[in-house]
């Protein structure tokens, strides 16, 4: 080893300052990065030990193993840490915050200490939301439905809802950051036709960021209001509408879906092309595929309020409003097959992942598109179909998209190689495992297993247990990647700057890269994902 | 085995088979396009792995295969789009002349009472092969009404009626479910709904120990709360006459038009000054506060019984509901 | 002086105090014209009054005037999703009383 | 430079654009009840003094007007002027201020601030339901409420620019930060255009 890291020695990001306090007060994007990486992380094992607690109570008909109160609290606070503060930061805060500038040829984003903010700000509210989980906790859903949320629940409303106001604006702000840096700071010669899918859709997500996270800001805040001065926006013992806060509640929860699944298609454009040494298949579509989800996701969003009491005529237009939000993301899922089409496709982890990705979100879609039809949404709504369709789509799409670019970069971040075998193996069991947990749910949804249900009738025991057994099946498949990394960081093979052989800027400095990124700003001549130009080299690791 | 396991529920509501219908041509659909991806990601990975094919060949892309998959996907979804408005519109719109259910939520029980005055809890009474509407509100926080077998859903809110319409179309003992999440014990807040035949039905009635029907009982309400004196049933009253009110047009002192149904009443007496009746002055006080949810049900069936037929042929009569009078 | 000029346009000081006289002016109208009988008509004229007065607010003290496009835009886009936000939410509210007639 | 200033003044706006966003939730709000309880609103808006408001809005056009001159003044590197501008900026701030503590102590003081102690009088007379009303107050107390906040901010950025100007931290090469604050400052004042007409002039009709 001694050999290896006196190679590793050389000046980069990592070895530019070892004390906490070089961490802490770091403006270094691959610094935040690492820290983003870090938090969300643990973020993600604590939400994940609510699903399994959720799971094991559901085994039985019966609700045997927590109390309801319990229960209510575990898939309250499950949602809550997963969506707020796991999958609305995972792409863009970690991947995002290390690749975006490499990708752009910037030495950072356009505002490094408003990141080191952000990731402060995120910290804060993690905290809030955290102290009021161990505090007693939070049972109102991670919906915060009106009028319960504002007078029948007894729990700490006011200081997660704080905790997801200040992580708002670590969100904002990360937006800003990656927009204003597409804008203003590309290398010369990278032109918008030349920028990579990650980044296009990494601007698609920020403008929801910037657009949709103040109306939930603002709106949790009108939450807050209520139930310290009871002033009656929301509730409708006092003259107000509850429906209101649905209204301004989607409006951001909605585009949030796409928050989450955007970023995740950047990657997997940057993984299908790699991985079969091709220019994706029909680059302007992708690309503009991405912007026309981010402005088309903004009118759909009263698609979950079918059966609250919306007008007949509001929910015709929302509905039809809402197929046409399935067509650019239709358009990429063919675009992503097509690049296969005549390439060179090796099996590398990422890919495997990027596959996963692509079948999943397909599944994940179009179960959306039957929630987009007013009928069948009548009936399924609030069942268990609903809760399948949005874990196909955020789990079987963002999170496997987040592990693919997770492998996929990985080397780039530390400089060395996760360990192939065990990486293809935890994959493997993260798609049976979640198609295990989640597909029996589709079938319980229609039956009719309404949601949020601590205790259920005995009919529905067999597919529950399914799903029961595919979750457990799933956490090794996540526990898995958690050690191989950590073993990775020391005993890893050494990467060396481009291990896949990709195109793209952040493969053209060393890894891990140099504080400043590159050793002179780079001029960009080709076009993306020029693998024609690319001299063909044996890959680092096996295929 | 498929007793333990059953993958679909009872289709037991006049609207289930359309909306199983929609389901299946979805399904269909569905996995035609899943099917389609899956099976071309394979064919690729497998025909044009590395191994076999060493360098890949550039293709920049086509127009009319973005075309293609652009627009057959969105003539497929507006082929969905009007299916399945097509259906939503019948559910939304109860049909004339459908027999009346009351249902109000509360953290975690739900109460129904019958026209005729005959009330249940977590239990629901209804005939087979009749149209029932259900008019519903919540006491507390927003519960949702939900039979699997019926294929309908709709929120119960605190504030305010939502209704819903079924028209059951097998006998027999199905789910009633509370579909949106109200609290503690929101997964016991379960019932059923008991499909009878409509002598077994009327059987049912008769055994249902009610105290006058739900009309009587606003009757009562109407005159102890003093709504009669102004209300008069000439046009004399300093409000307008509610006889032959409901369910037709009312115009309003700001050239308005509103149609005067269940969540019209409800205003009216508890927000009176939002929609004043033409030639009226904004006098009226509120309620607010003062009635229960059962109260304002039983009131708004006084306000609809002022307007059935039969009391209108009987001249303007305004003893409607008193031979039910009974205590 | 020059070198500024070519940096960012610098509005004369008139300019300044013209807007500055035309806001004061509008505001007055707006208390004047509130006290007047118009019927749904007054909303209507406060809410022009505002827009113009917000509209010189932003594109001369906020320089949008002399700012580059893609400054532009993004006040555009701003407002468009507010519309969105206002004009989507009024779909229901404005329809909810329209299905009254019963089917079949 | 210029690229520099161009690139935070672009954050700048895209801030904004979040802040729009962030009233517009109660803009809608606003906009649902009010056609909602349109009485109520009257009879709300009916208690506001127009005149301290019409006062409020002049003030804040006239702070507006110092801004922009002193950012001006920060362009063709007049330090001084800039400093003076800014600080009665700051005056007219404060004034403002000032002048919506005199109401929010009056409202209080008549219990119009929602909550358990809320009253209306006359309300039932009228047939309003005074919860109605309540709304109208508890918007007209988060908007304004929030603007204010706004402000207070404003002051204390208004402040920091002063203080780093007085160490001579801006030049016509470097002047990022007091045209951020500027903008930051007219977007406060754009706000209070719009809230003015929309809870003080609401109609007048019943009232006088």
């Amino acid at each position: 080893m001694a050999t290896a890291v006196q190679t590793v020695e050389r000046e980069n990001y990592l070895n530019a300052g070892y004390g906490l306090k070089s961490w802490l007060l770091t403006v270094d994007h691959k610094r935040i990065a690492i820290l983003y990486l870090i938090s969300i992380t643990a973020m993600f094992f604590v939400g994940g030990f609510f699903a399994m607690l959720i799971r094991l109570e559901l085994l039985t008909p019966a609700g045997d193993l927590v109390s309801s109160d319990t229960y209510n609290k575990l898939f309250t606070m499950h949602g809550i840490t997963m969506v707020f503060f796991f999958l609305i930061p995972s792409v863009p805060a970690v991947l995002g915050n290390f690749v975006i500038p490499l990708m752009v040829g910037a030495k950072d984003l356009a505002f490094p200490r408003l990141n080191l903010l952000s990731w402060y700000l995120y910290m804060i509210g993690a905290t809030f939301a955290l102290v009021s989980m161990i505090s007693g906790g939070i049972d109102t859903g991670w919906t915060f439905y009106t009028p319960f949320s504002t007078t029948y629940s007894h729990t700490n409303v006011v200081g997660t809802a704080l905790g997801i106001f200040i992580v708002g604006f670590s969100s904002i702000f990360t937006g800003l950051n990656f927009i204003v840096t597409i804008h203003r700071m590309r290398a010369p010669g990278l032109t918008w036709t030349r920028l990579p899918l990650f980044c296009w859709s990494n601007y698609a997500a920020s403008l929801i960021m910037v657009l949709g996270t103040p109306v939930i800001a603002i709106t949790l805040l009108l939450v807050a209001l209520e139930r310290l001065f009871h002033i009656g926006v929301f509730n409708p013992a006092l003259g107000g509408d509850p429906l209101l806060f649905q209204h301004l509640f989607w409006f951001y929860s909605h585009p949030a879906v796409y928050i989450m699944i955007l970023p995740g298609m950047g990657v997997i454009s940057e993984i299908v092309t790699c991985f079969s040494r091709k220019r994706v298949f029909g680059y302007e579509f992708v690309a503009l595929a991405s912007i026309a989800i981010a402005v088309l996701g903004f009118l759909v969003w009263a698609h979950h309020m079918f059966v609250a009491g919306i007008s007949v005529y509001a929910a015709l237009v929302f509905s039809l409003l809402s197929y046409l939000v399935a067509i650019p993301s239709a358009v990429k899922v063919f675009n992503w097959t097509a690049t296969l089409y005549k390439g060179s496709i090796r099996y590398n982890t990422p890919m495997l992942y990027a596959f996963g990705f692509i079948g999943l979100f397909t599944v994940g879609g179009l179960t959306g598109v039957f929630l987009a039809s007013l009928a069948i949404d009548v009936h399924v709504t609030d069942t268990y179909f609903v809760v399948a369709h949005f874990h196909y789509v955020m789990v079987g799409g963002m999170v496997m998209a987040y592990m693919a670019g997770l492998h996929f970069w990985w080397p780039k971040i530390t400089g060395r190689m996760y360990p192939e075998g065990w990486a293809k193996l935890s994959a493997l069991l993260v798609f049976v495992g979640f198609n295990l947990t989640f597909f029996p749910q589709f079938v319980l949804g229609y039956m009719g297993m309404p949601r949020r249900y601590h205790a259920y009738p005995p009919e529905f025991q067999v597919l529950n247990v399914l799903s029961t057994a595919g979750a457990s099946v799933l956490a090794v498949g996540y526990v898995l990647p958690m050690i191989y990394f950590v073993w990775s960081l020391r005993y890893g093979k050494l990467a060396g700057p481009n291990p896949w052989n990709a195109v793209g800027l952040e493969w053209m400095t060393p890894s891990p890269p140099p504080t400043h990124n590159f050793d002179e700003t780079p001029v960009v001549t080709w076009e993306a994902y020029d693998y024609e130009h690319q001299p063909e080299e044996e890959v680092a690791v096996g295929h | 085995m498929w007793k333990n396991l059953p993958l679909f529920p009872e289709q037991a509501s006049s609207i289930a088979g359309q909306v199983d219908g929609l389901y299946f041509f979805l399904v269909a659909v569905s996995a035609f396009f899943t099917l389609l991806i899956f099976g071309l990601v394979f064919v690729f990975a497998v025909k044009y792995r590395h191994a076999v094919h060493l360098r890949a060949e550039q293709i920049e892309g086509s127009l009319p295969l973005e075309l293609t998959w652009t627009l057959i996907p969105l003539g497929i979804s507006m082929i969905f789009f009007a299916w399945g408005a097509l259906i939503y519109f019948q559910q939304a719109r109860p049909p004339r002349g459908a027999m009346e259910v009351y249902a109000v939520g509360k953290q975690w029980m739900w109460k129904f009472e019958h026209e005729t005055g005959q009330r249940e809890i977590d239990t629901l009474h209804v005939p087979v092969n009749r149209d029932v509407k259900m008019i519903m509100s919540s006491q507390d926080t927003i519960h949702s009404f939900y039979v699997p077998a019926f294929r309908i859903k709709a929120d119960v809110l605190p504030g305010r009626f939502t209704s819903t319409w079924f028209h059951a179309t097998k006998t027999g003992t199905y789910h009633l479910f509370c579909a949106e999440y109200c609290g503690t014990q929101h997964s016991g807040m379960i019932g059923e709904v008991i499909v009878m035949e409509p002598a077994a039905y009327q059987a049912w009635l008769a055994n249902g120990g009610a105290t006058g029907t739900m009309a009587a009982n606003g009757q009562q309400l109407f005159t102890q709360l003093g709504c009669a004196t102004c209300h008069r049933f000439d046009t004399q009253g300093r409000g307008p006459n509610l006889v032959g009110v409901f369910g037709k047009p009312v115009q309003l002192d700001d050239g308005r038009t509103v149609m005067a149904d269940e969540n019209y009443i409800r205003e009216s007496i508890l927000s009176p000054q939002a929609k004043i009746v033409a030639g009226f002055k904004p006098i009226m006080p509120t309620f607010q506060g003062q009635l229960t949810e059962e109260s304002l049900g039983a009131l708004v069936s006084y306000v609809k019984s002022l307007s059935q037929p039969q009391q209108k042929a009987a001249g303007g009569a305004p003893e409607p509901a008193a031979t039910n009078q009974s205590n | 002086m020059a070198l500024e000029e070519h940096r960012q346009h610098v509005i004369p000081v008139g300019i300044y105090v013209g807007i500055w006289a035309i806001l004061m002016f509008l505001t007055g109208l707006t208390v004047f014209v509130s006290f007047i009988e118009l019927h749904d008509w007054n909303i209507v004229l406060a809410l022009v009054i505002a827009t113009i007065k917000a509209t010189l607010v932003v594109l001369f003290f906020m320089h949008l005037y002399y700012s580059t496009k893609l400054t532009k835009v993004t006040v555009i886009a701003a407002l468009f999703f507010l519309f969105l936000l206002l004009a989507l939410s009024m779909t229901d509210y404005l329809t909810r009383g329209w299905m009254t007639s019963p089917g079949h | 430079m210029d690229q520099q200033r161009e690139t935070s003044t672009f954050g700048m706006w895209l801030f904004l654009v979040t802040e729009i966003m962030f009233f517009g939730g109660l803009f809608c709000a606003y906009l649902i009840y009010r056609a909602t309880y349109y009485e109520a609103f009257v009879a709300g808006s009916q208690t506001m003094n127009i005149w301290l408001g019409a006062t409020n809005t002049a003030v804040l056009i006239c702070s507006s007007l110092t801004m922009a001159l002193g950012v001006r003044c920060a362009q063709i590197d007049r330090k001084k002027m800039m400093i003076i501008l800014l600080l009665i900026t700051m005056l007219f701030g404060l004034a403002f201020l000032g002048i919506k503590a005199i109401e929010y102590h009056e409202h209080w003081t008549n219990h119009q601030f929602p909550g358990p102690n809320f009253q209306f009088e006359g309300a039932e007379a009228a047939g309003i339901n005074p919860q109605n009303i309540q709304i109208y107050f508890s918007l007209y107390w988060a908007m304004t409420g929030l603007h204010a906040l706004h402000m207070v901010i404003g002051v204390g950025l208004v402040l920091w620019i002063v203080i780093a100007g007085a160490r001579g931290r801006y030049s016509p090469d470097y002047y990022a930060p007091v045209e951020n604050v500027g903008l930051y400052w007219h977007f406060v004042d754009l706000v209070w255009i719009y809230l003015f007409p929309l809870l003080y002039l609401i109609s007048k009709k019943h009232g006088g």
